[in-house]
């Protein structure tokens, strides 16, 4: 799947549950996102991205690809 | 350009009195306004103008459509939607309330102003063959504008003149105790501009 | 006229506590106080002759037919004007009323064709019928007198004309005009005798502010007001309940048959939640249904390069069963998928969904409610515990302040806008947001106090500023919020929310919305003290639509108003059936009653039920289909009445994924844009020939009866049904009822309904069950469905679409009264007389600096592409912001759209794309359709 | 020394030039070096005499009239200014026999002080009612009228005193009082002669009505036909206004009244009280029906007093005097005194108010002085174009709302019209029809068509032979029957009556035996 499309619809979920003031909440609460509503291919995929290190482009936000990792 | 005033002496039909009724009606604070005679164009500004003055009155239509019909002499179609946007009503319904009335003229009216009173009271002083004679000597019919512009007939019905029957009113001014002899010195007094 | 077979008890139903007793005609009736005369006899079964009352509007008293004798009092009251009164004795039969009544027949009829076999309405109008009843026989009154017969008959309107001829001056269409519909287009010209019914300034139907929603047709007692259709095909014989197909207010009709053929469409006066009232679409865009374009036989091709081959139902089943297995057996289990639409019967949708699941073995299944409210199921479900709308659409009579954000009900929910409009004039308040200046925001007797001017993606922020002012001036509603929400949640809110860069002066530049209006908006809106809330896709079809819905949701907590009448969080759904749809697990990681798949329990009713395994993982959303379809790993889509190539964004994107799949089945009524890549099309059957359930925005579910046979021979449901046997999955039905009987035993929320419920009460809004076992009209009573409610912090985050020097201005779209969507439906009846094409609308400003003339051809281009349309030169838009609808399918707007969409649902971002507009030489690709006044001008 | 001169600007001495003549004496007083003060007044309501002049010596007014421009050099030399003898003179004006012989309660003051003086109107005993009731409470207001007996003068009749307390006991945000000055009735001018005449009179009467109401804001809703008496309304409640007598605190007592004029536009249906609202309301004036009553739900859908001009006039008196005394003057139940406005064919029109239960021969002969032509009396219409047409046989009525029900007729706004025997009253029953098709609001069916058939139908029995005729007059008692039961308000709902009190006693007039019309 286009990893860019992928990635940029992390982040955007990620980017809303920044706000919460409490990280490991916002970590757990992407984590959960993903869980519920992503397809086991996209996750796959994400997955594999966000293995790649923080410095993978396209970016994903440091948040978010710690959230992806919990997937695993 | 004050002669449409004047004949108030006339009433009492005596020729002498015609040239001193002229020079002091001329300078009568009771005379009405009759603007119309010379306005031939209306302006869609002056009439948004109006309603926005007045929108905010309980009722403002009414008192809307009287001003514009005394700015104007009538209240042409096309004031109808400038009126209705302003004080948010449909076209329908300001179109509704304008042909209630019998006041308010939907057509320009003629540049002198005949209202003949037909009522019982007139009737009964001789009121229904004045009203004929009036028709016969304007050439015009009730509700109607001679083909020249120069009268507009219209028919009413009491003046609260009932104690001077019959009552006439000649752009604004009203006449008692009129006959057609008295009625015809009176139109003859018109300015000749204005027929 | 009303509907053949409804009654009608002559004035409106009155509520009340204290019950009157009195008699007429010698019987006991008691009725609630306030109820007239005319009212009570009717409930005895005593039928008042009557020509000017009708239940659905106010008494009026202008007939005097119904003339009374009151025990008691002097003269002859009309019964419609006199209310009840305790021990009242009524006699509505004497010689004096009947010698009266038959005078003041004989005065109507001295001015109408007495023999009823010149009425057009077969001499069934109530006018004759009266006259009948009354035993007037003949005319007294010299035939020369003054008359009306020689006016001329106004035949404007494309489905119904004026013949004023038989005009009996009650007003019903002018009160009808006024009190229901509240638009105020007719009036009478002149007065006494001289009187007319005047469309606009006593104009023709056409050129008056008329909307065309048929309620003076409806109530005309006469053959003055009549359908068209009627005229064409005679009066009906026969009537069937049914529902809409069109918006999601879902608005109950009597479709009148005569043979078997469609007479016409009546609003059903005992329906809701329309109570008998309708729109132009509704009422009379129907004809659709039958139009020539209609797909009557199964069609297959290899390729899509190739012509259509009709074949038979079994081939094309066959066929398409065997695409999708070979596809599978290829590419893998989740290679193939399903998309339902909200157009479809509930029990339609539960078949693609039961399809996919069951047959297919994956969760691939999604619906278009993705493309328009999935934020609204998202945030309502996470803050609230439902995701549907809190209240029911009457409940807007007992609001105060009245918020309307993102929606435009007047075009795109017109009856339920009528109620609305009518508790506006009632005296309650209106705040409008919305970046375009609605209708709603000034019109005859409807003004709102506030109307926020906004730049098109930013809800969240100015939603957010409200929540600031409520918190930071005093005005919530802490009692409530200990009461009922989760306060540690409301807590962090809290300090979230005052916080200053939330604050109106703060977000006044972002928003466009001076911080005063903001204030004064928040403070009525907390004030109440009924506040609702009505929004529609301007509030979901952003970047951050889920986000804009939680803010609401923190709006309407922090004020106290959720849990009663006259408040809630309201979601104006686009079409008939989004509701049910989502209901009934069209949303590829829940199932219906919206249960996650991965929840073992739930899952394992699903797998008893349905005798399989079933994939605890969530499927593909159809955004994602098409990206898999681009990646190679997702080949056959199964498509059931929706569009997708046309209504989907980033037409471009769409179109390249579905020229990648080896097997497209479109399942549909006409051919489309879509089945432009289809290898299979399947005929569909409208909403006149199948039976179902639709579910409107309100939760309410109502029956879809079969009018007429399917023009090509099936139903969908039966269609669904032969294909999943084809595809190998046994599903078998005798009728649609026991679908809904399968649905009620899987899904808590629908427990207690059953056709056999639906035929009884008419309608039921869920959750129905034993708990609620006649539905529920007002969720969150006492608490939340999901106990708590939530606050959620809704940080406001600028969309990325930005505008540039290459792309300066921002379109947002919208729709109109006449039009629906793409326009399949009524692009295919007359309405195209109202609105030939779709506009450019563009700010006098912006087309000034851009030499952009009115009705000039302009060329929309965005990042994504570009499109060709007219300019409407219009101050209803602000600086900087266009506006298109997307009616017609020549037009494209889709072109432009981008691919942004909501983080949590992805939902797409169709309210805000960058573009550039120029005048062009360019033409639309198609030509489109001339209006007609510029058709007959070219004749020249 | 400046001699006091009054001549009236009523609109109906002005219509015989009354401003010619004023302006003339002007004149002629300076040329001649006479110091003149010019008042204009309101008219007494002695038309035939009008223009009248009167001079103002030091323990009397004394009149002049008809004066004509032509006879005030005449004047001068007969030292009018100093009362001096001059074939027009009447003597003391109060004490003309038309006018002291009548007892004037509600135009104790008209066509005697300057309508445009607010001192002249304090002085003259004015807002001595509006004192008196602000020391009262609203109930104790109310109560004075109520007592006095005090019933409608546009025509119902209705009990103001109950109307009052109805609106005094509904509470809302808002009420209203109204006054309806849209006196269409032919023959009837007393509203008129009050607003032209004594405007503060009415202002004081509708303040008393605001206050013992509870209302806050008041309209005159006045007929377009009427153009002095908005200039004198307006003047008097923009003098009003600035003396406290009107505002948001009348005579610093807190209280509220805001008063407007609002100029009708040629409906004579604005004169029934609901279309009145209507047209109030910016709307075409079509009748509502009631209950709901206006005192309930009027204006705007709130409490609204709605009188006639009469009406309020009679109210500061009341008020001042207590209902007690007002009820002293009248017979049964018809209380207090009646303007009388007698018109039409006769020698001595004018104004006559008197206590309920004169009679019409008294009015017609002992004042009018029989018909202005000279030929015998026919018919007189009573109570305007709604009212029933008596033959002279009948002029011993006495004028009171009962008797005059029970001969078929009605008091109305107490207009009279007299006939001669030039009438024909079938054409007069007619033009009762093509009035009300005139005027119909056309929302009832009985009055919208009716009333054109009512003028068809006429026609044909004018002309019909014997052997037709009989049916034409059923089908027209028929439709007169309909008219009456089943119309929506009176004009639909008394036109038959002119039409068959014609035919009653006229029936020669249709063509008929003398004695068929019964």
């Amino acid at each position: 799947m286009d990893i860019h499309r992928l990635v940029k619809m992390a982040n955007d979920i990620g980017s809303f549950y920044e706000a919460l003031p409490d990280r490991s909440e916002a970590i757990s609460s992407i984590a959960t996102h993903l869980k519920n509503f992503w397809e086991p291919r996209m996750r796959r995929e994400i997955i594999e991205h966000a293995r790649q290190g923080a410095e993978a482009t396209p970016r994903l936000k440091e948040l978010v690809r710690e959230a992806i990792l919990t997937l695993e | 350009m004050t002669a449409k005033f004047v004949w108030m002496t006339l009433v009492l039909g005596r020729e002498q009195d015609i040239q001193f009724g002229l020079l002091l009606a001329a300078s009568q604070k009771w005379t009405h306004r009759v603007p119309w005679m010379s306005t031939t164009r209306w302006d869609k500004a002056k009439v948004a103008a109006i309603a926005q003055e007045l929108k905010d009155k309980p009722g403002a239509l009414m008192p809307v459509l009287r001003r514009v019909q005394d700015e104007l002499g009538w209240v042409p179609a096309e004031c109808v939607p400038i009126v209705a946007e302003v004080l948010n009503l449909s076209r329908a319904e300001v179109h509704g309330v304008l042909s209630f009335y019998h006041d308010f003229r939907r057509d320009p009216p003629g540049r002198n102003i005949i209202k003949v009173c037909r009522a019982e009271s007139c009737q009964a002083m001789g009121g229904v063959s004045l009203a004929e004679h009036i028709k016969r000597r304007l050439g015009c019919d009730f509700g109607h504008t001679r083909g020249d512009g120069s009268f507009t007939l219209e028919p009413v019905y009491c003046l609260g003149n009932c104690a001077c029957s019959p009552a006439v009113v000649i752009n604004g001014q009203l006449l008692g105790r009129v006959t057609p002899e008295r009625f015809d010195a009176a139109i003859s007094e018109l300015d000749e501009n204005l027929l | 006229m009303l509907a053949i077979d409804d009654k009608d008890l002559g004035t409106p139903e009155r509520k009340s506590d204290k019950l009157i007793s009195l008699e007429v005609d010698g019987r006991t009736v008691e009725v609630p106080e306030g109820t007239s005369v005319m009212r009570a006899a009717a409930l005895a079964d005593i039928w008042i002759p009557k020509l000017c009352a009708s239940d659905l509007l106010e008494a009026f008293g202008s007939c005097r037919l119904c003339l009374v004798e009151i025990e008691g009092r002097n003269g002859l009251p009309a019964s419609c004007t006199t209310l009840a009164e305790p021990g009242m004795r009524v006699r509505t039969q004497s010689q004096r009323l009947t010698k009266l009544r038959r005078n003041v027949m004989e005065l109507y009829m001295s001015d109408h064709p007495l023999d009823p076999f010149e009425c057009k309405a077969g001499g069934k109008c109530e006018l004759h019928k009266m006259a009948q009843a009354v035993g007037l026989d003949h005319v007294r009154y010299s035939s020369s007198g003054r008359n009306h017969l020689t006016l001329p008959v106004d035949n404007s309107n494309p489905y119904f004309t004026f013949d004023p001829t038989r005009c009996i001056l009650c007003s019903r269409c002018i009160r009808a005009c006024d009190e229901r519909q509240g638009t105020y287009a007719l009036t009478i010209d002149g007065r006494g005798f001289n009187s007319v019914i005047s469309p606009g300034q006593h104009q023709h139907y056409s050129e008056s502010e008329c909307v065309s929603c048929g309620a003076c047709v409806q109530l005309c007692p006469t053959d003055a007001l009549m359908e068209k259709s009627v005229l064409e095909t005679g009066p009906a014989e026969r009537a069937v309940i049914t529902t809409c197909g069109y918006c999601g207010v879902g608005c109950s009709f009597k479709a009148e048959l005569r043979g078997d053929q469609v007479v016409r469409m009546v609003p059903n006066k005992n329906g809701l939640p329309n109570f008998g009232h309708s729109c132009v679409k509704g009422r009379f865009a129907w004809g659709y249904a039958t139009h020539p374009d209609r797909v009557r036989t199964p069609m297959i091709r290899k390729r899509i390069s190739d012509p259509w081959q009709e074949v038979s139902w079994e081939e094309a089943l066959r066929y398409a069963a065997s695409e999708l297995k070979r596809v599978q057996a290829k590419y893998g289990r989740g290679s193939i998928g399903g998309i339902t639409s909200s157009r479809c019967t509930n029990e339609e949708a539960y078949l693609v969904q039961k399809l996919v699941r069951a047959g297919f073995g994956n969760n691939n299944v999604d619906t278009c409610a993705r493309v328009c409210h999935s934020p609204t199921g998202y945030g309502l479900k996470a803050a609230l515990g439902t995701p549907a709308g809190t209240q029911d659409f009457d409940s807007v009579r007992a609001s105060d302040v009245i918020m309307v954000i993102g929606a435009n009900p007047t075009e795109g929910h017109p009856v339920f806008a009528s109620i609305m409009k009518r508790r506006l004039r009632e005296g309650a308040h209106l705040i409008v947001v919305d970046p375009r200046r609605i209708e709603l925001v000034r019109m005859p007797h409807v003004e709102a106090d506030y109307f926020l001017q906004l730049k098109p993606g930013t809800n969240v922020a100015l939603l957010n500023a409200m929540s600031h002012v409520v918190v930071t001036e005093g005005l919530a509603k802490e009692d409530f919020i200990r009461e009922r929400c989760d306060v540690r949640e409301y807590e962090m809110w809290r300090e979230f929310i005052v916080q200053k860069r939330n604050s109106p002066e703060s977000v006044e530049q972002t928003t466009g919305v001076p911080a005063e209006s903001i204030r004064g908006a928040a403070r009525l809106y907390a004030k109440g003290p009924n506040s609702a809330i009505y929004y529609g896709l301007g509030v979901t079809e952003h970047s951050q639509g889920t986000t804009a819905v939680l803010a609401m949701v923190n709006l309407a907590m922090v004020t106290g108003n959720l849990g009663r009448a006259g408040v809630g969080i309201n979601p104006l759904r686009g079409q008939n059936n989004v509701q049910g749809s989502n209901d009934v697990g069209s949303f590829p990681h829940e199932y219906t009653g919206y249960r996650h798949v991965s929840d073992p329990q739930v899952r394992a009713a699903f797998e008893r039920e349905w005798g399989v395994k079933l994939d605890p993982e969530p499927g593909l959303r159809i955004p994602n289909m098409f990206d898999a379809a681009l990646d190679g790993s997702f080949k056959g889509l199964y498509v059931e009445g929706e569009d997708i190539a046309q209504s989907d964004p980033n037409s471009q994107h769409v179109a390249e994924a579905l020229a990648a799949m080896e097997i497209v089945i479109v399942h549909d009524i006409f051919l489309n844009e879509t089945s432009k890549y289809a290898h299979v099309f399947l005929p569909g059957s409208s909403f006149l020939e199948k039976d179902g359930t639709f579910t409107n925005a309100e939760r309410r579910i109502s029956r879809v009866r079969k009018v007429l046979p399917p023009l090509a021979g099936m139903e969908d449901w039966e269609v669904t049904c032969a294909l999943a046997r084809a595809f190998g999955y046994p599903m078998n039905y005798s009728h649609p009822s026991e679908i809904m009987d399968e649905l009620a035993r899987l899904t808590p929320i629908f427990a207690g309904v059953s056709y056999g419920k639906l035929e009884r009460l008419g309608s039921v809004q869920w959750p129905c069950n034993d708990d609620a076992p006649d539905g529920t009209a007002v969720m969150h009573v006492g608490q939340f469905v999901r106990g708590k409610g939530r606050f959620m912090l809704t940080e406001y985050i600028p969309t990325e679409e930005r505008t540039s020097p290459r792309y300066p201005l921002i379109l947002t779209t919208g729709r109109v009264l006449t039009q629906y969507n793409v326009g399949t439906q009524t692009r295919r009846t007359k309405n195209v007389t109202w609105y030939a094409e779709d506009r450019l609308e563009i700010h006098p400003h912006d087309a000034e600096q851009r030499g952009i003339r009115d009705n000039d051809w302009v060329e929309v281009s965005s990042r994504a592409g570009s499109i060709v349309l007219r300019a409407e030169i219009t101050d209803r838009m602000q600086p900087g912001v266009v506006y298109t609808t997307f009616h017609y399918p020549e037009t494209g707007a889709n072109v432009v759209t981008t691919e942004n969409s909501d983080w949590a649902t992805n939902c797409p971002e169709y309210k805000v794309t960058a573009v550039q507009v120029l005048p062009t030489t360019r033409r639309p690709e198609r030509r489109v359709p001339e209006p007609a006044h510029h058709a007959e001008m070219s004749h020249q | 020394m400046t001699v006091r001169v009054y001549i009236p600007r009523d609109s109906g001495a002005r219509s015989l030039g009354a401003d010619t003549v004023a302006r003339a004496i002007e004149l002629e007083a300076k040329k001649r070096g006479e110091q003149v003060s010019l008042v204009r007044t309101g008219s007494r309501g002695l038309y035939w005499l009008e223009p009248m002049v009167e001079v103002e010596l030091s323990d009397r007014r004394v009149a002049y009239g008809p004066v004509n421009v032509t006879d005030i050099p005449a004047l001068f030399d007969a030292d009018f200014l100093n009362g001096g003898n001059h074939r027009l003179a009447l003597g003391r004006a109060d004490e003309i026999p038309y006018l002291k012989s009548q007892e004037r309660l509600t135009f104790s003051r008209v066509g005697i002080v300057d309508p445009y003086s607010l001192p002249d109107y304090i002085s003259h005993g004015g807002y001595r009612g509006l004192e008196r009731a602000l020391a009262l409470s609203p109930e104790q207001i109310v109560e004075e009228v109520v007592v006095s007996g005090l019933r409608g003068r546009g025509g119902a009749g209705f009990p103001a005193g109950i109307k009052w307390r109805t609106t005094l006991q509904t509470s809302a945000s808002q009420k209203y009082i109204v006054a309806n000055a849209d006196e269409g009735d032919s023959g009837t001018f007393a509203d008129r002669m009050i607003m032209e005449g004594d405007p503060f009179l009415l202002i004081e009467g509708m303040t008393i009505a605001a206050i013992a109401t509870g209302a806050t804001e008041g309209f005159i809703y006045l007929r377009s036909e009427y153009p002095d008496a908005l200039h004198t309304l307006q003047a008097a409640i923009n003098a009003a206004v600035s003396a406290g007598y009107l505002g948001d605190n009348i005579l610093g007592t807190g209280r509220r009244f805001l008063l407007e004029v609002r100029m009708g536009a040629g409906a004579y249906i604005c004169g029934e009280e609901t279309a009145m609202l209507e047209s109030l309301e910016g709307k075409r004036g079509m009748v509502r029906f009631k209950p709901p009553v206006p005192a309930i739900a009027g204006l705007f859908g709130r409490p609204t007093v709605i009188n006639n001009v009469v009406t309020l006039a009679s109210v500061p008196l009341i008020v001042e005097r207590g209902g007690a005394f007002y009820k002293e003057y009248g017979v049964g139940r018809s209380r207090g005194t009646i303007p009388i406005q007698l018109a039409g064919n006769v020698k001595r029109p004018g104004l006559i108010e008197k206590p309920f239960g004169i009679t019409l021969r008294e009015i017609i002969y002992d004042y009018g002085g029989g018909t202005a032509s000279g030929r015998p009396l026919r018919a007189v219409q009573v109570g305007g174009p709604l009212g029933a047409y008596f033959p002279e046989s009948l002029l011993d009525q006495p004028i009171d709302y009962e008797a005059l029900a029970a001969q078929g007729g009605l008091v109305g706004h107490g207009g009279i019209v007299v006939f001669d025997e030039s009438v024909n009253l079938a054409r007069q029953a007619r033009y009762a029809m093509e009035f009300c098709a005139l005027e119909s609001c056309g929302k009832c069916t009985p009055c919208r068509i009716g009333s054109t058939r009512g003028m068809e139908i006429i026609d044909e029995i004018v002309v019909a032979r014997d052997g037709e005729k009989a049916s034409r007059l059923e089908l027209l008692r028929d439709l007169c029957d309909t008219m009456s039961a089943g119309s929506l308000c009176a004009l639909g709902g008394l036109t038959p009556l002119p039409v068959m009190s014609a035919l009653r006693h006229f029936p020669q007039d249709f063509g008929l035996p003398p004695s068929s019309g019964g």
